[in-house]
């Protein structure tokens, strides 16, 4: 048992988060709300240069090879500074599905570029439901000649409007079960037939909603196998599920640490409102559940870094970072008092990012029925003792 | 016991939903201080004040004498809960003037200041809305240690000094302002006093403070040596502290109006979740059912406080008990009203007809505003303080 | 509106009140735990001959012909000083049940006795799944000549054991909709073939196990139609739901004086431990939940006396009197610290009742779905300003 | 990072589970101090704990010439994991001599307690039984404010006064006594120490003090006269609160075996709920999820503190921390667990063979220790001050 981190990942995390210290203060963060693009491309070309973009990529194509606690690592510092910006949705959702699902020549085609040049792929799963579910995939694929043809309509896609590529889940077949007949398409984001559009959020996170009108894409692009794209949805949800988990982490444990120093530096009645007992006990209950978040995050990315995903537990980790990220960004903006529910505050952009994060990869719904079935198949230890 | 509303209140009841048919879209944005952002939804709200005022409803409680109807504990009663439910917009012009201004002038003001002041604010004019002035960037909770100053100079007083959390400063034309008159008083409630402020005068400015999402709700107050002509004192001076606290209790009685507004929001996701299926999940539907007795747990009690009022009967901890309540119930409305709406709830609830908010925002808005209200009107603990000083008569634990 | 209690409802609260204070302390509540019959024969005499077994029965058969309000008062009193013995099946399921649906005769036989002579009369509902749900009624009842034969077995039947009668629902159809093919017996519990046994319970309130082995019982004995008896099952639920939450309120109102008293009295740190700030909030939270399950079932108890059952209210108030027992009594005890939790503390008492309360007349699952259905039925206001 | 156990600790755990397959039943009635009530449980841990003690297990951690193992904090670790879920009697024979009373002589005591003590603990023999003297009957929390007495006369202590909530006290041969030596310190906590006290000798009286359920678990001491060898003061005199705070350290850190122990619940209610059709419920399977979740979160909690310990850092408020958590996880494993048993949950757990109770009256066990589970080492509130304190900074609140 470990839960200390190598030289080098502690090198890591030192090194990103005085980078986004330096280059993304929270006054970045609140200009990035009106940019059309929603990122600092400056930021990012340094980001890429420093070989961030290719963290987890094979040495084969240009990455670093780093491993999972390394790109978890860097989600957990840009939650904790609530970096904004394609990062997860290129390197933590598109990337890992081509390497582990993509052909050959996908892999050079793509990853290379993300490695080297940080080009941007954004992964487009949700539709109308909007909910992660298998049946909410109903954007059409058609064959058509020698490919395909998309139509329908993504919802809340990262950074689609900066992406050269999207990675799209379509129907290819209608089947009882949902599950079957879901394929996945690597397609040019500047094909025919694309409009993307931003959906205004509250954290202008830069969520598109991008419609496709008869968008050709070829079978060369198609990613995995044909009707079975399911398992790499599956795929892409839980590795996304821990990292996003981990940057909600890195999120709470900052606004714990914001909202406990201003309790210790507001007064009123003469003392430190820290000293108040009710407040004292908030801030104690927050502590609790970000050092449990932070621990279960990590114990979930060592078994994905040991290539034995613990299905139950990500869904676990998940969950639970959707209630802690809740529970501790409202407490520390209340704590604050009415000073913490305007925009001036760190403290707001934290709560403002909640309810994305909670969508994002899955909220409470589908993750506790995933592991309401994981518990259904578990034989009890205690059985085993049984004759 | 009785349980039901006497004849004369669900007389008015009839007539107010009469009024909402012909005046109140049925697809209003709703919620707290939602029409304070956008000057069309603030003339919308005028425009209904007018109305409001028109009828006679806008200053209800208020005797005939100062242009009010006199209503009786009960009319006012279903008033809030049909301006909660509605959402009828202006019914408060910003709160402040028609909540505790107008009540506290009744009882502090002179004669000349009832006559000035009060038909402005029953005429629901422009010139009828207040905002009010108590809280400072150092003084908050403990707002005993204000520090923006009054000096008496022959007629007048001047004023110096910063208030902030105005809401409605951008949309007022008067302050209803805390300040300190008596620098040197032993005790620091000594020294206050309520003084009127027209938000015209040379020497005020005022900053909008944007909250979480954007709204433009709060305001930030400078007062640069304004100068207010002595008659604008209300009540003695150095007694302001006392009339405050009067006023503060005007301002937490809101659970009549906020269980109303809950309850249609809650009406209005049952109605979702049917429409999507998500009422047959027992797992949500069971959630909709604890908020419903939430929301009637609150009701009941903020009766039970209204009937202590009608009997003549001082509340005093009653209504920081509902406060605190309606904190709790607030945080479960944006709970499971974004839980259900998914992935939606993350549009911009501010953004005017975004194609893919649920529920016109409504969601969304209470869930970034709950905190923000925590905040107000006395925070939760604050509201817990109070009841556990004067509901159980614990010794004071801060 | 009007909250108040009329000048004659005082009084009744008073007089119980005192009566319950001067006949029945909490070392007789002590004494009875390992009593036989549960309930003391002499305390039960007085209360018969002061007429409250008859307070809601009609005056022709020698009741005092109270209202719902009356019975109201004194359930609540009951549960304020937690009184053990056979007055809620007697006097608030049984009786209601055969005054509204029983025979003249039915009436004139066993209203006049219990309002005369107080005989106890025990209503068994609960079988294997003790549910309240129609399913679980299955004991089975076979016409057998002029009448009916009973076999099976009946739960957590209140004092079955110093009962003259049973109220015993059984089935008389299997049918698919479990709530066709109810009846309801008025059964003599001497009657031949019937064993009763005590449950052991936490709260030793004398609930029995009562077998049926061939118990013979006449037609006459049928309480309202044939196989029509789910709506008696289901009114006296109701009934019962808000004359049980009434106690529940009386409770948790003297939990919260015994807590508050203590938290003055009881100094720690050179202080009463009702001066530190989170045990007020605890306080404030219980008060906050007392007041409110108190109003709720004043209100559900006068559309009852008025004739017109909230449905949705009355499993609103039985839900809420579970959750408020619970929490409450759960804060009181911890409150006290480690002497909360012995035999002595008249606090543990009300504790102890806590899992027969929250599952006498429905727990939650029962109550929710019964307000979920009336949600699913209910037009909401706002659609009714819609053109 | 790794988050799996070391082969040595894992080879353990393999033993641990052949031992309870051969020794435990797995229907063994589990829970907070089960065992003390009847006397044929007491006597089944009794001959557990010897059986323990053979394999060395009862006092793993203790070093090799202490009659321990010298075992390292992961298989400690393990241990704890295992005995909570097996539910295993007999591990701490009424806690204090194996868990505390140990590691503190072994801190503060002389060579010749080390001796007579140690190995009694370590041999799991009637006379190595110990309970603990801590809370007086107006010394709860406020510890330090403790009042029983012990004057130096001669070569003796004479002991006067009262202890209360002394668990295993009518089971145990020794008192870990916390006693004031110095009535005349300026700080109470300057005139305390520990002493250890023969229960067998003249002047002491054992009441029993039956919990809510009528289970005999506490217990009230009274000394009267009561005369000790002066050798038997543990570590220096009036420097007993420091010796006491760190044994309470060691008395915190359960999260380990709680956690296992509400895994098994778990497990054993998920497993119930299946067999019944209850787990086909969302609203009663998200319940069960959401207690896996907690449980979980609980066990890398302690897991955490265990691997500071094992890399030598002093924990201070993590052991509080976990308290805390456990302190909610008790109450929703009753809650939740309760609500699963359905009626049945109102049979009184403390019964053998009551044939309505359902899981052999695990829920109701817990439901109703719960509270007092709160109260003891350390209340809820006094945890959370412990790590606002040391965990926070915070100054202190009360």
């Amino acid at each position: 048992m470990d839960f200390g981190l190598t030289k080098d990942q502690e090198l890591i995390r030192k090194s990103i988060r005085e980078f986004f210290e330096k280059e993304c203060p929270k006054e970045k963060i609140r200009e990035l709300k009106t940019d059309k693009k929603g990122y600092d491309p400056k930021m990012w070309k340094k980001l890429a240069d420093l070989g961030y973009m290719g963290l987890v990529i094979p040495e084969e194509y240009s990455g670093a090879e780093g491993s999972f606690l390394d790109l978890m690592i860097v989600m957990e510092e840009i939650g904790r500074n609530i970096v904004p910006g394609p990062f997860f949705t290129t390197v933590c959702q598109s990337a890992p599905a081509i390497e582990k699902f993509g052909t050959p020549v996908q892999k050079k085609n793509l990853l290379k570029k993300i490695a080297e040049k940080g080009e941007i792929t954004s992964y487009a799963v949700n539709e109308a439901k909007a909910d992660y579910s298998a049946a909410d995939i109903q954007l059409a694929a058609t064959p058509q000649g020698d490919g395909f043809v998309l139509n329908g309509v993504k919802l809340f896609v990262p950074y689609a409007n900066s992406a050269t590529h999207l990675l799209v889940a379509g129907r290819t077949k209608k089947s009882e079960n949902p599950e079957e007949g879901v394929t996945l398409f690597l397609v040019d984001a500047k094909s025919k037939g694309i409009e993307i559009e931003e959906i205004p959020t509250a954290a202008r996170d830069m969520k598109c909603e991008v419609r496709f009108a008869n968008v050709g894409v070829s079978k060369e692009n198609v990613v995995g196998e044909i009707d079975k794209g399911w398992q790499i949805v599956d795929y892409v949800l839980q590795y996304g599920a821990v990292l996003k988990s981990a940057e909600m982490s890195g999120g709470v444990q900052a606004a714990l640490d914001i909202a406990t120093r201003y309790a210790k530096e507001r007064y009123q009645f003469g003392k430190p409102i820290g000293s108040f007992q009710s407040l004292q006990h908030r801030l104690v209950n927050m502590l609790t559940e970000v050092d449990g978040l932070k621990n279960l995050v990590y114990e979930a990315a060592w078994y994905m870094d040991q290539g034995k995903p613990d299905t139950m537990l990500n869904s676990m980790v998940k969950v639970k970072a959707n209630n802690v990220y809740h529970r501790v960004c409202y407490d520390a903006v209340y704590i604050h008092g009415a000073i913490g529910w305007t925009e001036e505050m760190d403290i707001s952009l934290y709560l403002l990012r909640s309810k994305a994060n909670e969508n994002d990869c899955g909220a409470n719904g589908v993750h506790k029925e995933r592991i309401a079935m994981e518990l259904d198949r578990y034989e009890p230890l205690f059985l085993s003792m049984r004759a | 016991m009785d349980f039901k509303f006497d004849d004369k209140a669900e007389e008015l009841r009839k007539k107010i939903r009469e009024f909402v048919k012909d005046n109140i879209p049925t697809d209003i944005k709703m919620g707290l201080f939602v029409d304070e952002h956008y000057d069309e939804d603030w003339a919308f709200a005028m425009e209904t004040a007018k109305k409001l005022s028109d009828i006679g409803w806008l200053t209800m409680s208020w005797p005939k004498e100062h242009c009010g109807m006199g209503a009786s504990v009960w009319e006012r009663v279903v008033m809030g809960e049909e301006s909660g439910y509605w959402g009828i917009p202006g019914m408060g012009m910003g709160v402040s003037g028609t909540a505790w201004v107008g009540p506290s002038l009744m009882l502090f003001g002179t004669e000349e200041q009832k006559k000035k002041y009060l038909p402005k604010i029953a005429s629901g004019e422009d010139d009828g809305v207040w905002c009010t002035g108590y809280s400072e960037p150092d003084s908050g909770s403990d707002l005993a240690s204000l520090q923006c100053s009054a000096k008496r100079v022959g007629d007048e007083y001047i004023i110096n000094g910063q208030k902030v959390w105005n809401s409605a400063g951008h949309r007022a034309r008067w302050c209803w302002l805390a300040c300190r008159t008596d620098p040197n008083a032993k005790r620091k409630h000594d020294g206050i006093s309520l003084i009127i402020v027209d938000l015209q005068s040379p020497g005020v400015t005022i900053r909008p403070i944007p909250n979480i999402i954007g709204a433009h709700v709060f305001n930030e107050l400078f007062f640069k040596d304004v100068h207010v002509p002595a008659e604008n004192l209300v009540g003695k001076e150095n007694n302001g502290w006392a009339q405050l606290m009067q006023a503060l209790a005007f301002e937490r009685g809101v659970a009549i109006s906020s269980s109303a507004m809950t309850r249609r929001m809650l009406d209005e996701l049952i109605h979702y979740a049917k429409e999507t299926g998500a009422f047959a999940k027992p797992e949500i539907r069971h959630k909709l059912v604890d908020l419903a007795i939430d929301i009637k747990t609150l009701r009941i009690l903020a009766m039970e406080a209204a009937w202590k009022v009608a009997k003549g009967e001082m509340v005093i901890h009653e209504p920081s008990r509902d406060k605190a309540l309606n904190d709790l119930i607030l945080e479960k409305v944006g709970q499971i009203g974004t839980e259900i709406i998914g992935a939606f709830a993350q549009v911009d609830p501010l953004e005017k007809n975004a194609g893919l908010q649920r529920l016109r925002g409504l969601m969304e808005w209470i869930y970034f505003s709950t905190p923000g209200m925590w905040a107000a009107a006395g925070t939760t603990d604050t509201n817990r303080n109070i009841v556990a000083q004067f509901g159980l008569g614990l010794p004071r634990g801060y």
